[in-house]
């Protein structure tokens, strides 16, 4: 157990260096194949093969145990997975040194079921929702003015993915499960979430009145003065239509109206109003 | 010429769906696909941008998580532009054909998961049988099928769908097209929708309104609003963590307070 | 003639003062009443309108709350619209007579109320006699006297003070229009002051430097100052909430915290 | 008991249904006849009496015993009536139903203070101020154009106080006095009225740089350049003199100077500021 | 005239470093030296201060705190400003002068705090023998030598070196003035630092970001976003306080906390 | 005992005020004859001696010992030297009154000992950093233009400066020891210095935006269209470069580099940039 006491110790051996490049090229791969049944389950297996093949090079028991043992279940953001991979390492080695029946190998089932969860909850939050969401942003903005600049900034986008891929791991394997896990129990997993989700959420109000679109160009003539509905609804609120279709949407959504239907509707009524002459470009 | 257009763009839809796999990079990258696609098919980059960005704008927001996949959006980004590339069509016309796409797509996908997962018998029978050569045989298999699942899905739409999709674009008349862009405009709104489910919760609602104020009445562009919705986030982390502190009894005091979580950012 | 237009702003002043009390209605209307004036006085509803707003400008968060009735904003304003929209003066002229008026108005209330104060007794005679049909009776005779007193009032201001008025307003030299104008557009600051004082309390302050900085600096429009107020408010609504769980010792997380008040919001 | 504990259970018989809507329209009238002793005591009476008559209608005593007691002083903000008067019902159905004795009807006095006070401070900050103050912000300033919109904002306006009238008195009824006073001892209710004073004094903010005019045209020569003091004062701070000018109003209400002399105050300053040169249109 | 030009500089440096030290005022007015400078060397106040303003710049930000002295300001600024006023030059070649002439200057002080912590051990002596006169006249003399320390350092200054700055100003190339002017430019940026070095605290780092936003965004001029800090201050303090209250344990609910702080501010 | 506890009464007596105002006069020198060894202990004394010499008028002894006493350690921000000045000579006074042998003198110490840090830490904060920072840019953005109103801005600067002496003095002396010690105690301390440091941090934050310039001349031609640095960063992040450069100065002084080896560094950047044809004018 003194690797997992030896919290400032975080320089690994070359040998150690050599398997943790290989685990994180090869946790590349967690995302294909999925299954119903154990979603990244042979995924995870097929990623740590030839670690636990190296680990358990002189227990072929083990060996096949551990790689039977690691089919099971497993789902979580694939950015995300370097921590659990690295903590997971750490505790097959234990393991190997273990004498027989020293161990108890549902320890490490306990662990990746345990993290899994919030890790999949900021990794999704964070990956998936925000900083893809600024990410794209920002690329729709050059992009719609055919700048190539944009093939640039996946260089920066990638950023955050890699390091947490590559510290998460290296930080799992030196540091232990102790430490990682009361980061889960003090809450401090769902502070971030929760911090993530606010920038997520600010963001999308933001967004929907800079890039949701609802062109109003209805008009008449009421007692000789022409009387613009688009120019009302600003004096009331402006992007108030955009606002108001994305909360419908959300409610919607919110009632698990599946999103197919919701996307048809929202289709559905741009036609809908631009024949009847309301909304138009 | 249509046999090599077919080839190059499921060559790109091959890769596009690597990446959405591998690494999770395509999450970020759907515009260097966009770039591959025109250069294989002798078209401008700028143009490919142009109608991709259309595209992605229609999909912005819409999230693969969990267990769900509402759309397959690389599939519908990739083949809306190339025929909108090819046939030298309007943005509007990308996303007209690109959003019934994405939604059919799936299918695709559903398919290939429900073989990998009869597969799972297998994965489990060659580990029992020791055999990790199978079991590695299997999964490239797996890989390789996946991959040629997507490139024929290209190539066939674009070599047999191509005629097809000309004599239905040039059919559109203009205020269908009007039609089109409107609702093209209005297809954000679904992916903010999901976005905002996703992440959902009540005491949030300020954040939003401050976001929409921020954007709607000041101007401030997406970045912008993005870096305020930093701040935000991290007002309410730290104010959560004082509370934290207290919840836990710790007899600390408030600007001294030496819990554990506090190495991470104080330095 | 003004005879005619003695009772119909008596009338109004009727409704006014019937809505003032009825469910409260008055209190977000008033303008209902100046379109209703000037419909019923034959005069343009635009004229009252742009009248009106300069009068309610000047009165704008005056409140009245609990037992102070500081102006009757209802009285004077119509009687000070009135006035200018017969003798087609500019707003300053409706402001210079709602203001005096409101405040001279308050008297009648205060008789009003103090009459009501002595049939109190009668009220209770009658329960103890088992007579709701003389409990009605006073009831509605109160009613009824309220509101005479309000037309009367109005009526017989139309009536005897108009030729006064005119000789007033026609005698007022420029400068003392320029110096109404300007006494006109100052008077919103004690409105207010009076909704502060309402509300105020220290930790509010950077509230109301932020609501001014944004309108001040940002040209914030007054919705926008509105909808960030009520962010401001929720955050600290949501801020306190957990405080308060804290508070109560109960051993809840943070996200997970289950308490009784989430059920009103997280739906 | 049965009807406090049904918390789920909201939907009302048919009778219950008529009787609820009178009542609804009859509390209408509270704002009428209030009198220094006993405020809307009177009032309150007027308004249940057709409710108290069904209630006891087998029990000529106790109908007249609940009308002597309800005529007690009472005072809250109008628009929040509701749920105080669907609890009081629910309790005196109690009281109606109970055997002789077994119902302490200070329980229903009880209920109406402690629940007056309470309501009379977030309906007095919500309606009076916040909700007042916004909907007359707009309403001022489609008027000022003369736009006849204005006319239409009511159905707006008006809804927060119908809406809360309504559920109020339907939930007072249905919940039953335990769980409000909950509420009540939770500081729910001081959080919602300290939330709405936000806005209100956010709004009061925006509303002194917006509303508030302090017009300077004085001007003068130093040294050859012209010196307009408005210009010197915006560059020090926009809208200064509106907000110095609200402030002195604030600090002298609060050391209870008479709104009427502060208003009158405030008439001579700007006479006298204009007199002067130094303010002007 | 160089003598009596010496003399003036000596003078107003003399003034600067006595109220750099009493009540600390001279943190707040450097620009009275400056105008007083311009009057005493029968220069315009009004080019002083646009100098004095470019070399405020450069060291905007720098603090004495503690025991490090970083720049002494003061003697930079008033010697740059003088000769720059004196040659006529231009704002950046002040800078260029107060810069290291204010890094340079430190060591007189040092060497003043020298001496003066070797006087300590008669200070003490001086209370034993109980002398109070000659414990008043040290400090004196103390003072006295400070001050003229200072003196002396602008009056020779002036006396034997504006000959040189005289030609090293005229043979500075117009290149070497312009990247002068942009590394002017560029030092606040120094002087910020500092002062975030001082104060900073992780948990701020929202408070940075939404300066910067509003500045940089919304171009909410410097007075704007002070204003607006003062909000954030408050907001935070009284978060705190709140905190701070349930940290203590104390029953008492959130509007109505008795406790002694609040009298500081519920007037 | 008597006078600290009663907190409410501060008015003073004519010899107090007397007294008062030449503590008020004298403690303006506390900046003077700064040693390494006791920093502004012999400054301290000299400010007091007078008050002492009042105070022990009657007792030699005493006074000397005072004196010696008082010529301890001492360093606080001067302008935050009035509450601890009016403490130490309320308590110098019991200690004159007291019989020998019953105060102990050390609580004079203990209490200088334990204020002037605080009181420094808030001192500086506000003094140096906030309010200086503020009144400068103010004071420069008058003075770029040569508006000579510069001149009368110490009449508001100076204001906080004399006020926290004046009346930090006043309540020291009248309020004693208990009651500032226990806001101290309380962490109200902590709090303001909190709050003056975020609206710092705010402050600095926009002054970089408004003050640090970094003027990107550069451009070049690529593919025929012309392509300027500035632009394409300003499109990024407006003032990214300002940003960016003080980040860096930061965080240079954090890692304890000297602050004249960031400041030659910036310079040399300048100068090298412009030669360059990046920066220039
Ligand atoms: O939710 C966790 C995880 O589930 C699946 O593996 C995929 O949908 C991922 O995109 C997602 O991150
Ligand atoms: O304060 C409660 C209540 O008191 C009185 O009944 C009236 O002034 C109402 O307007 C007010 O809402
Ligand atoms: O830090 C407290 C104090 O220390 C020294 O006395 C000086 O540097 C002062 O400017 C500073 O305020």
């Amino acid at each position: 157990m003194t690797k997992t006491t030896e919290k400032n110790n975080v320089t690994l051996t070359n040998h150690e260096k050599k398997l943790t490049k290989k685990l994180f090229w090869r946790n590349m791969f967690l995302g294909f194949n999925m299954s119903y049944t154990r979603q990244q389950g042979v995924a995870w297996d097929w990623v740590h093969q030839p670690v636990y093949r190296e680990i358990y090079k002189n227990d072929e028991d083990k060996y096949w145990e551990a790689m039977k043992r690691n089919l099971e279940f497993f789902n979580t953001t694939p950015n995300m997975v370097g921590t659990v991979s690295g903590l997971a390492v750490s505790m097959e080695e234990e393991n190997a040194k273990a004498s027989e029946g020293s161990f108890d190998t549902a320890g490490i089932s306990g662990m990746k079921i345990g993290l899994m969860g919030p890790l999949a909850g900021i990794g999704d939050t964070f990956f998936s929702g925000v900083w893809g969401l600024i990410i794209m942003g920002i690329a729709i903005s050059f992009a719609k003015k055919g700048n190539l600049v944009v093939a640039a900034l996946p260089l920066i986008a990638l950023l955050p993915n890699l390091l947490i891929r590559w510290y998460g791991q290296k930080y799992g394997y030196k540091l232990g499960s102790k430490y990682i896990q009361k980061a889960v129990q003090d809450g401090i997993m769902t502070m971030f979430t929760k911090a993530s989700s606010i920038v997520g959420v600010t963001v999308v109000g933001g967004m929907i009145a800079t890039l949701v679109k609802f062109p109003i160009v209805y008009k008449t003539k009421i007692n000789g003065t022409v009387f613009e509905l688009q120019k009302v609804l600003d004096q009331i609120l402006p992007n108030m239509m955009p606002l108001a279709l994305a909360i419908v949407c959300f409610v919607l959504l919110r009632k698990n109206v599946s999103p197919v239907k919701v996307l048809l509707g929202v289709v559905v009524l741009g036609f809908a109003l631009t024949f009847l002459g309301i909304t138009g470009a | 010429m249509l046999l090599y257009q077919a080839f190059a763009v499921g060559l790109v839809m091959a890769f596009a769906k690597f990446i959405n796999a591998y690494g999770s990079f395509a999450q970020l990258m759907p515009f260097i696909s966009y770039i591959l696609l025109a250069l294989l098919l002798g078209e401008s980059p700028t143009e490919a941008l142009i109608l991709g960005a259309a595209v992605e704008l229609a999909f912005y927001g819409v999230m693969q998580i969990g267990a769900v996949l509402p759309q397959d959006t690389a599939v519908g980004g990739l083949l809306g532009v190339a025929f909108a590339l090819m046939l030298h069509q309007k943005p509007a016309v990308a996303v007209t054909l690109a959003v019934p796409i994405s939604m059919l797509a799936v299918v695709v996908w559903n398919l290939l998961k429900f073989w990998f997962t009869a597969n799972v018998e297998l994965f489990d029978k060659y580990i029992d049988q020791r055999n990790i050569k199978k079991f590695n045989r299997l999964w490239w298999i797996q890989v390789g099928v996946y991959e040629l699942a997507y490139f024929s899905l290209a190539f066939f739409a674009i070599l047999l769908g191509t005629a097809g999709v000309k004599a239905f674009v040039t059919s559109i008349p203009p205020t269908f097209l009007t039609a089109l862009t409107v609702a093209a405009g209005m297809l954000p709104a679904v992916g903010m929708g999901m976005l905002l489910k996703f992440v959902w919760n009540i005491s949030f609602l300020p954040f939003f309104i401050a976001g929409f104020v921020f954007a709607a009445y000041l101007k401030l562009p997406i970045m912008g609003v993005s870096i305020l919705g930093v701040a935000f986030g991290l007002v309410m982390f730290f104010i959560d963590r004082e509370i934290n502190t207290v919840k836990k009894n710790k007899a600390t005091t408030i600007q001294s307070s030496g819990n554990d979580e506090e190495d991470f950012f104080n330095d």
